[in-house]
């Protein structure tokens, strides 16, 4: 695999100007992650409203694959529900980890799509870490409300 | 060799090398002499009758030059690299981890600690959980049949907790006396830590029934399963152990290795014993975090060809069959038994109930270490002395014994061939 | 070149096996391409471009495959066995233990002790030597340049002991600020814990001066010579430390062991570690009494093959010649400054006056992952992020760097592919 | 090397039968040896009279090579200067462990003879402590006075 199939256009560009790259002061929950392999950390602020994500950001400092992914996820999950959220958590771990990718609704073809250019990290195993980052991270937040709890993204 | 870079990267997973040696003691069973012939050292020391396995045992081609391939092709430092070299070890390196969570029925792979041997691990107990959780008057219950590794490491944490060293005594059959163990059972037990199968006698002590009773006095079991490991089928979570450890050099992987179990919860509340890198999730000169289990215990660079090594041995006797290989044992160890009570003049020492792998040989009037040379002047291997187990040989009264131990390339030859000698030997002394 | 006598075994040893390797990079100085061809991991993953050897260095065949003959024709258990196989098994590792003490012109292979790493090293000397001689109050002096396995022990007995961790500052060159070093050296001062040479910037510390100043002040000094050892000469009686420790693994020797040297009389005031078998004298269940160093630190079945291993190693590079080490290390670690300093946009991290066998790099803009990632693509093995090394990380405000390191099989193409991908990466990000 | 080659009549002999073997109740000086390694045990005790070996003794278990080898020393050593005794021992060390055996004062030639029997071990190095065992005990006896501080024989 050359450099260009790991770093499409789309994530050099995500990473270079990460969307919704900013604070969420309304925000109903958040986590901190962090990649102690390499110290890069992040933070994703979740506005709730029911079960639905009304809002969605994230800041921290990162390498590409981790600010563009996380970056692509909060476009993605933003106006979501919950469940939705989960399912396309579920699939991107899988495609990205190389696993059998389980079936996801139709309605969520179209965002797995978006997300396929972080596929490329699947050939480098140390770098998956750095994809899956803000997902955990946005995970944690789900669970620990606003309280900030830490939460360290574990070696896959 | 060009240096223009051109893309082809690196190949994920080499393919198998050709010279992969071939298990050859595989087929219907055991067959201790096919197995013999997968065994190196027998081939560079023709005669050799190799019977202290209890020591160490010889290693497997399949160990041997796999480390060697390993080293060749895929070598490079884990967990922090990107490049792929680096992730090819790591993923070596984590896979071993999982071949001893299967080998050992765990739970999962962060229950698994790397260590260098059983000494290591149990130090490791010690040094953290001990040191964290056990209070002045707290006792730890040991028995008389303990190795050293599991007597001196409690002795040395014992002026800092304020611990009492409790011990269950042996009952004159040789094995662990039941009831007096649970007589030092008290709601002061703290941790119960006992060898799975006595390395002095072969004694094989009813570890799943003294969890039971530890845990019904809520004391914590540490299971030495040093010489069970080689010879039983072990499962953490049938024996319902919280700790379990054991050496790679005794199942006939590298030295430098060992694998300390401990349940997850426990392991998670344990604090850092040695510090560096690879444990640390964050450090400042004044505050440092530290990463989850395995890693925390983890510190520096591993045994990475060790670990890898000791994989490649679990995966040897896995394809022997770990009941053939008990089967064998249990077989080869009565045959023993037999052959050596009509010796007259040679005491076997008592090993309770039930012996496995181990004979420990007394002949009256003569020392065990003019045994053990004249034993080695016919070819045969033993070991002469305490086993590491001086107070058991003061309490069964003995300066020593010598010790022939079991392993898979041991046949009934090798006892005849020892029983030979036991009497060239007392020819000459008596 | 034959190479026959600096292999040749011990006494009791049988012949050498045919497939001896050649060592080819003796002759005429060092020449890496010559060298390279010792290493068959070069063989086996054509056009790698290894920059890691400070992470972990490569073994050479010399090391790989007489472990693995090691293990085919000598191998036991040691120090405890009677037959003559135990024995020659015993020779061969307390023969390692004497080449080590050559390697570091220690005045006794007593005050050899055979450890996992240097982190294992450092912490023995910690839990040890900190743990029964420092008190509240008494400062442990090390530097912004540490490595993690030489902060975080101090750390983890601080509380216990009560000791101070104070720290001495780089200056703006990236070197140490000796006026700043000396300035905090006080009578409350106990340790000196200082590395050899910085693994994160390749700087190179005036330690002779650094333990002269220290033993001015009655403090005792440690040396961290994990990158050292494979790069200089190192003679611990003209350094006059009184402890030194390095890696196995990263002098072209196996994973799983290292050393630790301290002057005798330290040694022999220091309280054991770690319990068990080989570093007792006696054992009861009351009392327990304790061999001399270096044994009384060496609990447990010792990594024997990892001791050997070593020494195989240590034999390679003594027969290249240390100073043609030292000599190729310092001539492209020169080529590799001007290259990169040609470079636009590349800064290199500051290492003080003197910069040996390191090269750390930053390329604002590029995060390490994705600029190593890159290089990997491009067959270009380096390490990025903090180094173990997290508090110089922070005091450079760098979230990590991206570093080579050289060894012996490197030369100048490898600086000169690194540069091309460096170029490669800078099109690709900016 | 065969059984017969190390353990000859005479050292099955003096391990049967050891000589001088008793606690000697007027000794000036004594020592005890110990052999860590098998647990082996053995007193010296040592009678002066000026710089004469007047009478030496000891006691203790171990095995036909340290009992062999303590009774032989008792036998040699017997009215001997510690002179004397300082060169057989030095001969006696190097003739276990296969150095250069130093020039003796040919008046001790027969001496060394007697001890001959032991050079057997030198094939067997583990056992050149057990051959040792009593004469490190007894140079440690010479330096300790009837102290009787416990000498443990290290590793050859
Ligand atoms: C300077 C320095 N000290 C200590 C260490 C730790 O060595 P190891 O991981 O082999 O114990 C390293 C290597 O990572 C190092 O570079
Ligand atoms: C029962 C038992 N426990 C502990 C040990 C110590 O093992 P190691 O020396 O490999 O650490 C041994 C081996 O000597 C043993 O047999």
């Amino acid at each position: 695999m050359d450099a260009r199939e790991l770093y499409q256009d789309i994530i050099l560009d995500h990473g270079r100007h990460p969307r919704n790259f900013r604070e969420l002061p309304q925000a109903t929950n958040l986590a901190h992650g962090h990649n102690p392999l390499c110290g890069d950390r992040v933070t994703v602020y979740l506005e709730l409203d029911g079960d639905r994500i009304k809002d969605l950001s994230f800041d921290g400092r990162g390498c590409a694959i981790s600010t563009a992914s996380a970056s692509l996820m909060t476009e993605v999950l933003k106006g979501k529900t919950l469940a939705e959220a989960d399912a396309l958590f579920k699939g991107f771990h899988a495609e990205v980890t190389g696993k059998a990718v389980p079936r996801l609704p139709d309605a969520l073809a179209e965002d797995m799509e978006r997300l396929a250019p972080l596929e490329g990290v699947r050939a480098y195993p140390t770098r998956v870490k750095c994809a899956t980052l803000a997902w955990h991270a946005f995970e944690a937040a789900l669970k620990n409300g606003a309280a900030g709890t830490v939460a360290t993204v574990k070696t896959e | 060799m060009t240096h223009a870079p051109k893309f082809s990267p690196l190949p994920n997973n080499p393919p198998p090398f050709a010279g992969a040696p071939k298990i050859r003691g595989a087929k219907l069973g055991l067959d201790p002499r096919a197995v013999k012939r997968d065994f190196p050292i027998f081939e560079h020391n023709p005669g050799l009758v190799f019977l202290d396995s209890a020591a160490s045992a010889q290693k497997p081609a399949a160990v041997i030059d796999h480390v060697a391939e390993f080293y060749r092709s895929d070598y490079a430092n884990v967990h922090r690299g990107v490049y792929r070299l680096s992730a090819r070890s790591s993923d070596r390196y984590e896979g071993a981890r999982e071949t001893v969570r299967k080998f050992l029925n765990a739970a999962s792979a962060d229950e698994i600690v790397f260590v260098r041997g059983a000494t290591e691990g149990i130090n490791l107990v010690a040094y953290s959980w001990g040191m964290a959780f056990l209070q002045p008057g707290d006792e730890v219950l040991i028995t008389e049949l303990e190795h050293h590794a599991n007597i001196v490491p409690w002795q040395l944490i014992r002026e800092r907790t304020g611990l009492k060293l409790i011990v269950a005594p042996i009952d004159a059959s040789g094995g662990i006396d039941l009831a007096a163990f649970e007589a030092r059972l008290s709601r002061r037990t703290k941790l119960v830590a006992v060898t799975h199968l006595a390395n002095a006698t072969g004694a094989i002590l009813p570890v799943e029934t003294m969890a039971r009773l530890a845990h019904e006095h809520g004391a914590k079991i540490l299971v030495d399963g040093c010489q069970a490991a080689p010879r039983l089928p072990v499962d953490v979570r049938a024996l319902d152990c919280d700790f379990y450890v054991f050496s790679g050099h005794k199942i006939y992987g590298p030295t430098g290795i060992g694998v300390l179990y401990a349940k997850g919860e426990i392991l998670e509340a344990m604090p850092p014993w040695q510090g560096g890198g690879d444990m640390i999730e964050q450090v400042t000169f004044e505050k440092t975090t530290f990463q989850h289990p395995p890693h925390r215990f983890e510190a520096g660079t591993p045994d990475i060809s060790g670990a890898i090594g000791l994989a490649f041995a679990l995966d040897y006797i896995e394809a022997l069959g770990r009941g053939a290989i008990f089967a064998h044992e249990e077989e080869l160890t009565g045959y023993g038994v037999d052959t050596l009570s009509r010796l007259p003049g040679i005491r076997l020492v008592p090993a309770g109930q039930r012996r496995l792998g181990i004979l420990s040989i007394d002949v009256p009037g003569i020392h065990p270490h003019d045994l053990a040379t004249v034993l080695d002047q016919h070819h045969v291997a033993v070991r002469a002395g305490h086993h590491c187990a001086q107070p058991l040989m003061d309490k069964l009264g003995l300066a020593g014994t010598t010790r022939a131990s079991l392993g898979i390339y041991n046949d009934e030859r090798d006892i005849d061939s020892l029983a030979a000698a036991l009497a060239a030997a007392q020819k000459l002394f008596t």
